[in-house]
């Protein structure tokens, strides 16, 4: 059973990994979007289907779309992308933060006593997920679906333009 | 209550009627104020003789008429009227010899223009004192009192625009105001012990036995009776008035005023005021007769005082120049005689000696205002002379009026009372002096005399004024006709062979006795006044002074003497020198405290709350608000620095999250533990 | 209760009328002038009105006006009238008028003038009528701001300085009154005077203030003893005055003399006496003292005064103190058995009469005094006049009788207070009789002297010139004055009758507490 | 080490991995795409302590998982959008240029 966990975990790390040091964003976005499956296939491994299904129909499907349109759109001239001398320092530095952040939680959690016994893994259904929704998170997915729309509203005016000119002039 | 008695104070109310017309008349409404006067005068002296009639009926009552002033508390303020031998004799006396004297000033005050304001102060005084003579309640004679001090301060200064008239108005003024508030002062605390002021009420007025046993027997500290003490305090408002020894310095000066104001006032009534209530309280003064064992008793002090002033008077008024101031000082002496007489306990004496002196003084000062009438206001006795020829009418009447007050026996009327002075000096048992004080100023009293009559009549006149002297017009000189009569034929009223004076006035009838039992000491006072009169001739008489300039015999023969006399022994100048300063230095206290001790604490405290004032604004700007901006600046200052570190990087703020978390983590791990 | 609303209306008929001068500032001077003066006769109409229906006999209070005001304070809008107020109302009545007439001519805003003085009157009618502390205060403190313009717009050289003094030093005075009475409602809960009175009478005032801390009691009745003496003014409290007196225009200088300083001498009968009998009687000797200081000195300091007006100022000093002589010696005799009832009857008939008659006589003096200024431009020392008697003869007459009766010459109004006031004071404490003699002697003295100085003599200085006797308009002003100096003083039976059961029932209770 | 000590040392080193993305590149979608992988590290965690925690019936774990799903989804929509309007102004999307915001 552990085994299977490995895998993905290996698996999803590899390909996060590589999205952070490609230098073409696109290869970024596309590496992303498979440790994202990666996720879900943990998800899967945990028994959360649904949590599976949602992951993968907005991560990989739309976040991804969205990303890729971002990145097109910006791409203007090449030299963009290359990294100038500041971000040799930067990364170092951003490693080594990485690196510090890792050794702690991990220090921590061998240390921690996460001890648990072996469980079956649960099932949930999706009536029992809706009967919960719908129950005492009703308010919290009312404000959810608030917040998305808010958000697409909010996108839409930025991303629209500031002023009466065609996107992608300088305001 | 006696029913007529009612009418009683009509007396002093025709008076006061008068004067009122007199004020509101115009300046030159002359008749008017005038007739007014004179009519009110004869009209008092109607209804004067009827109440004496009425009191003669029976000497020993006293008709009694009391009413209520004013209610006060519980009970209330009564006043009232009282008629008896004495009120009867002197309102007669009062308004007869005032009649006399309102005729004499028609021609004397003829030529002056405030004629009307005149006659209106002269019934106002009149008015005044008749109300003190009628008088019952000693509240009622205290109102008197005043408004006859007031009528003689405002007739001393008639002529005010004469500041030496304006000066001794005030003087007279102010120094019977001192007597005043000891009389002020006697007769509260005996309103307070006996609850009333009313004479004679019925039994419990203040005169009356019973009140007057407690009075005397309440002893103060010091072993002196309650009545002592208020009959001296009483005594003081007579000292200023009738202007006894210590008091009398207002009186010489008073002959500023017009003569015929002399006349009344200085020398008939006013000053007679004094010798009235004496003789009035007489009861209330003798009470303390009997207490052996008092220190001092009113009467003693009052024959002290009588002699002395009697003594000095006399004394100072032989070194005179001025014809009224030596009047003036025959006046005081005169007084000290009636003071003398009540000292030694006849008071009917006095009253006696006081009717006769206020005939005779008039006349005297009369006499001396026809002179200085006649002789264009000359009244240094110096530049007068020979005015025996011209003015013949003047200079017998005055010789009869020198006669009578020198005492020339048998025939004048001094002679008689003076002689009933003497014999109740002489059987006084406390000490003799008084008695030779008595003779000693028979002796002066004839000296100073003949000095004025051969200084003013005999001889040749003196200054340009003396010569052409012409005798006063008859409205002066038949007043002193009638006042010579009365100077004559008032004696023979009380002569001890024929004493119907003292009987009517005490009531029980006194036996007449021969002229002979008393023989040797009206001997020695004939042959006193004889030797008085030989000096004085001797001296003036025989080398008649020549010129104004040549000394004064007297003067040749005791100049240190004269001259100390002559300056009134210097009495003003030692009461200058010490009340003077004392009130001047009270007053320079008064400002000073004023100024610097309140003042100055006003000020300080003043000064403080500036002080504590700008205390506060320094503590206020320089602590707290200097705190509070340096606190504000410097949070502004931390507020600039953090500000700097919101650089606009997003990397730096996620780096900052990120090592922020490790070094929580970090010591969550390591710092927790547990 | 009266149907018509008597006593309110005498307080707030002057204030109507200062109202309606306010509201037309284009008012010409004549008229503004008789407006004013309309207004300021209201109140003597009201007060003989009142004393028409007034019932002698009775010694409670009358035309009684009570409406609830606030509750919080529980002290309501409480009038009252009875035989000592009657006769401040009835003096302030006599008063203003003439004070209005004093400065008929030569006051430049005629208007604004009219519009404080009705202001002053007012508030000194609310100080004698009110029997509410909470009401009361305010009419005391609201006397004083007209009073401090009007010295201050009109008055002489020095005038600022003299108001501001003036009003400074009175406010701090009532500073200490309101602290007194606020503790007296802590501890008492009401500030009814009437209810405050019969706790005081039986000590219980003294006893709840106890409640308070043991201080308490002596605190408050000093404080409301400051109060009241720095207004009467008692004898070290009074430098104040005479600068006040001084630079204050004629009109007010004799409504000040006459009206505020009795406003005083109210306060310590109807409120210090009745309600802290216990302390006053504790601090009687002394008090006596300050009296005799203020009669003695006050008298004294006035002969060395050259300016006329500080003269007189002082002599009201030396009045006002036998006033107060007289009620400390009654307190300090509170008590004590025997025939003191009498006396002390006497002597607070004394006071009031005495506070009556030296309102007519100083008014008078000081108008006297004006006339004096205006005809020698402005210049009022001692030696600038001379002979002023044969300039003006009728001058010289009324003058002289409102001179005697200040001084206390029998017949006149001024003997019977002080002859009272000597009769009482030496029945209860002897010595102090005696020493105020002093004050008389001096009294005597410097009055006479002024008279010396100005009217005697030749004509010289101011008078030298041409010297206008009196015209219409100050024979309108003095002759009133006088002719009730004369009626009052032959007839003081005008004035007992009023008050006289009142203070027979205030002496015949003399007991301590 | 227990399955669950797994997950949690997955999900912190997939969370170290997208700080240290988003931290190394001056690229914003780049720190963008950095922050939505510290997201997921979190929701793994939830999954993880849901799969092993002892009542796993009321899901919570799963509906929160949810919810942070959509919250991540608002937030990468509003963050590309700003991401183009600060292209649009700055011509290039390098994040450390836009510091207008500057305190």
């Amino acid at each position: 059973m552990t085994a299977v966990l490995a895998l993905i975990a290996l698996a999803t790390i590899g390909t996060a990994a590589a999205a952070m040091t490609r230098r073409s964003l696109l290869h970024s976005v596309l590496l992303l979007t498979g440790s994202w499956v990666g996720v879900a296939a943990f998800y899967l491994w945990a028994g959360a289907e649904f949590a599976a299904f949602a992951q993968v129909l907005i991560y990989v499907g739309a976040i991804s779309m969205a990303l890729l349109f971002a990145v097109l759109l910006t791409r203007r001239s090449r030299e963009d992308f290359a990294p100038g001398p500041a971000s040799r320092g930067r990364a170092l530095y951003a490693i080594l933060a990485g690196a510090a952040l890792a050794g702690v939680l991990l220090a921590a959690i061998a240390r921690g006593s996460l001890a648990v016994a072996p469980s079956p893994v649960p099932t949930v259904t999706v009536r029992q997920l809706g009967g919960q929704l719908m129950g005492p998170h009703a308010a919290s997915l009312l404000v959810v679906g608030v917040l998305l729309t808010v958000a697409l509203i909010g996108a839409v005016v930025l991303a629209a333009g500031t002023g009466p000119g065609k996107p992608g002039d300088a305001p | 209550m006696e029913p007529r008695v009612a009418y009683l104070w009509l007396i002093p109310a025709l008076p006061l009627l008068a004067a009122g017309v007199g004020c509101v008349a115009p300046r030159n409404g002359r008749r008017l104020a005038a007739g007014a006067a004179i009519a009110a005068m004869l009209g008092a002296l109607v209804l004067s003789c009827f109440a004496l009639h009425l009191a003669l009926a029976d000497p020993s009552a006293h008709l009694v008429y009391n009413f209520r002033w004013f209610d006060l508390g519980n009970g209330a303020v009564r006043l009232g009227l009282l008629l008896d031998p004495l009120n009867g004799l002197m309102c007669v006396m009062v308004s007869l010899v005032g009649l006399l004297i309102f005729i004499f000033s028609l021609g004397y005050m003829d030529a002056d223009e405030n004629f009307t304001r005149f006659f209106c102060f002269l019934s106002l005084f009149a008015a005044a004192m008749l109300c003190v003579v009628v008088a019952n309640s000693l509240l009622l004679l205290f109102i008197g009192w005043e408004l006859v001090g007031l009528a003689s301060y405002l007739l001393i200064g008639f002529w005010f625009h004469r500041p030496a008239a304006a000066a001794a108005a005030k003087k007279a003024f102010i120094t019977t105001r001192i007597g005043d508030l000891g009389f002020l002062l006697g007769l509260v605390w005996l309103y307070d012990t006996t609850g009333s002021l009313l004479l004679y009420d019925g039994g419990n007025g203040v005169l009356e036995s019973h009140v007057l046993g407690d009075l005397a027997t309440q002893v103060l500290a010091g072993g002196l009776a309650a009545s002592t003490a208020i009959g001296l305090l009483i005594f003081c408002g007579a000292v200023g008035k009738s202007g006894q020894f210590p008091l009398h310095v207002w009186l010489p000066d008073a002959m500023e005023g017009p003569t015929p104001v002399s006349a009344l006032i200085h020398a008939a009534t006013m000053v007679a005021a004094g010798v009235f209530l004496m003789a009035r309280i007489f009861p209330l003064a003798a009470a303390d007769q009997g207490l052996a064992a008092a220190p001092v008793h009113v009467l003693t002090v009052v024959a002290g005082i009588g002699a002395v002033t009697a003594l000095m008077g006399a004394a100072i008024a032989v070194a005179q120049h001025d014809l009224k101031r030596i009047l003036a000082f025959s006046t005081v002496s005169q007084l000290g005689y009636m003071m003398l007489a009540l000292g030694v306990g006849s008071w009917v004496a006095a009253i006696f000696h006081l009717l006769t002196h206020a005939f005779f003084k008039a006349l005297l000062f009369l006499g001396a205002g026809s002179v200085i009438h006649a002789a264009h206001h000359e009244q240094d006795i110096r530049n007068l002379g020979g005015l025996r020829s011209p003015m013949r009418a003047t200079y017998a009447t005055f010789s009869v009026g020198m006669m009578a007050l020198t005492g020339v026996p048998f025939v004048f009327s001094g002679f008689w009372s003076k002689e009933a002075i003497l014999h109740a000096a002489s059987e006084w048992n406390v000490s003799h002096l008084p008695l030779y004080a008595g003779l000693a100023g028979v002796v002066l009293t004839a000296f100073y005399m003949t000095r004025l009559l051969c200084e003013v009549f005999w001889g040749a006149p003196r200054s340009p004024a003396a010569a052409h002297a012409h005798e006063s017009p008859a409205v002066m000189t038949v007043p002193l006709v009638v006042l010579a009569v009365g100077a004559v034929a008032l004696g023979f009223l009380g002569t001890p062979a024929w004493p119907w004076l003292q009987s009517q006035l005490t009531g029980e009838a006194v036996p007449a006795h021969s002229l002979l039992e008393g023989g040797g000491l009206m001997a020695l006072s004939i042959v006193l006044v004889a030797t008085g009169l030989g000096a004085g001739w001797a001296l003036y008489g025989r080398r008649l002074r020549a010129t104004a300039g040549a000394d004064d015999p007297l003067a040749a023969a005791a100049p240190r003497l004269f001259a100390f006399l002559g300056a009134r022994m210097k009495l003003d100048e030692l009461y200058a020198a010490t009340v003077g300063r004392l009130n001047t230095f009270a007053a320079a206290l008064a400002v000073i405290l004023d100024r610097w001790v309140w003042g100055g604490a006003v000020g300080f405290l003043a000064r403080f709350g500036e002080f504590t004032g700008s205390v506060n604004r320094g503590v206020d700007e320089g602590g707290l608000n200097a705190g509070f901006d340096s606190i504000s600046e410097r949070i502004r200052g931390a507020g600039r620095a953090y500000s700097r570190a919101q650089t606009g990087e997003t990397h730096g703020y996620l780096r900052a999250l990120a090592v922020a978390f490790v070094v929580l983590a970090l010591l969550a791990l390591l710092g927790g533990g547990q | 209760m009266s149907s018509v609303p008597l006593l309110s209306l005498i307080i707030f008929v002057p204030w109507a009328g200062a109202l309606l001068l306010a509201s037309l500032p284009r008012l010409g001077a004549p008229a503004s002038r008789v407006l004013a003066l309309a207004f300021s006769l209201s109140t003597l109409v009201l007060a003989l009105a009142a004393l028409g229906s007034f019932d002698c006999a009775s010694t409670g209070y009358q035309f009684v006006e009570r409406h609830g005001w606030i509750g919080a304070l529980n002290s309501d809008y409480h009038l009252g009238l009875d035989g000592l107020s009657l006769l401040l109302v009835l003096l302030t009545g006599l008063l203003a008028p003439a004070c209005m007439l004093a400065s008929w001519r030569n006051i430049p805003d005629p208007r604004f003038f009219g519009l404080l003085f009705l202001l002053l009157q007012g508030a000194a009618l609310g100080v004698f009528l009110a029997l509410d502390f909470f009401h009361w205060f305010i009419f005391w403190e609201l006397s004083l701001i007209p009073a401090y313009f009007l010295i201050k717009l009109w008055g002489g050289p020095r005038a600022a300085h003299a108001a501001y003094q003036f009003v400074i030093y009175t406010i701090g005075g009532s500073a200490f009154l309101l602290l007194g009475f606020v503790a007296i409602f802590a501890a008492t809960g009401t500030l009814d005077f009437v209810r405050l009175a019969s706790l005081g009478a039986n000590g219980a005032l003294g006893a709840k203030l106890a409640t308070l801390g043991s201080f308490w009691p002596h605190a408050v009745f000093l404080g409301v003893f400051l109060g009241f003496a720095v207004k009467v003014p008692l004898f070290p409290f009074h430098t104040w005055l005479p600068p006040a007196y001084a630079e204050a225009p004629t009109g007010v200088s004799m409504f000040l003399t006459g009206v505020m300083s009795k406003m005083g001498v109210y306060g310590f009968l109807r409120l210090l006496w009745p309600l802290f009998p216990g302390p006053l009687h504790a601090a009687s000797v002394p008090l006596v003292w300050l009296a005799l200081g203020g009669a003695v000195l006050g008298a004294f300091a006035a002969m060395r005064q050259t300016d006329l007006k500080r003269m007189i100022a002082y002599s009201s000093v030396n009045h006002v103190s036998y006033c107060l002589l007289a009620l400390f010696a009654v307190s300090s005799a509170t008590g004590r058995s025997g025939l003191t009832s009498e006396a002390a009857a006497a002597a607070l008939s004394g006071t009031l009469l005495q506070m009556f008659n030296h309102g007519l006589s100083a008014a008078a003096l000081f108008y006297c005094v004006g006339v004096l200024e205006t005809r020698a431009g402005g210049r009022r020392d001692l030696g600038g006049f001379g002979g002023v008697q044969t300039a003006a003869p009728v001058f010289a007459g009324l003058c002289g009788i409102a001179m005697f009766s200040s001084l206390g010459l029998p017949g006149l109004n001024g003997f019977v207070g002080e002859f009272l006031i000597f009769r009482g004071v030496w029945g209860l404490v002897p010595w102090a009789a005696a020493v105020a003699c002093l004050g008389l002697f001096a009294t005597a003295f410097f009055l006479i002297t002024f008279w010396q100085r100005v009217f005697h003599g030749p004509r010289a200085g101011a008078a030298s010139a041409e010297f206008a006797d009196l015209g219409r308009l100050d024979l309108a002003v003095l002759s009133p004055l006088i002719a009730l100096m004369v009626i009052l003083g032959v007839l003081p039976q005008l004035q007992t009758m009023l008050f006289n059961p009142l203070i027979t029932m205030w002496a015949n209770h003399l007991n301590l507490p | 080490m227990s399955p669950l000590q797994l997950c949690v040392a997955f999900s912190s080193v997939l969370f170290a991995v997208g700080l240290t993305g988003a931290l190394a590149r001056s690229n914003s979608i780049l720190v963008l795409l950095g922050i939505e992988l510290m997201l997921n590290a979190a929701n793994l965690n939830f999954i993880a302590f849901w799969r092993y925690s002892p009542a796993p019936s009321p899901a919570t774990g799963v509906i929160f998982v949810i919810f942070a799903i959509a919250v991540a989804a608002a937030e990468t929509a509003v963050g590309l959008a700003l991401v183009i309007s600060i292209y649009r102004h700055q011509r290039n999307i390098r994040l450390q240029e836009a510091t207008r915001l500057k305190g």
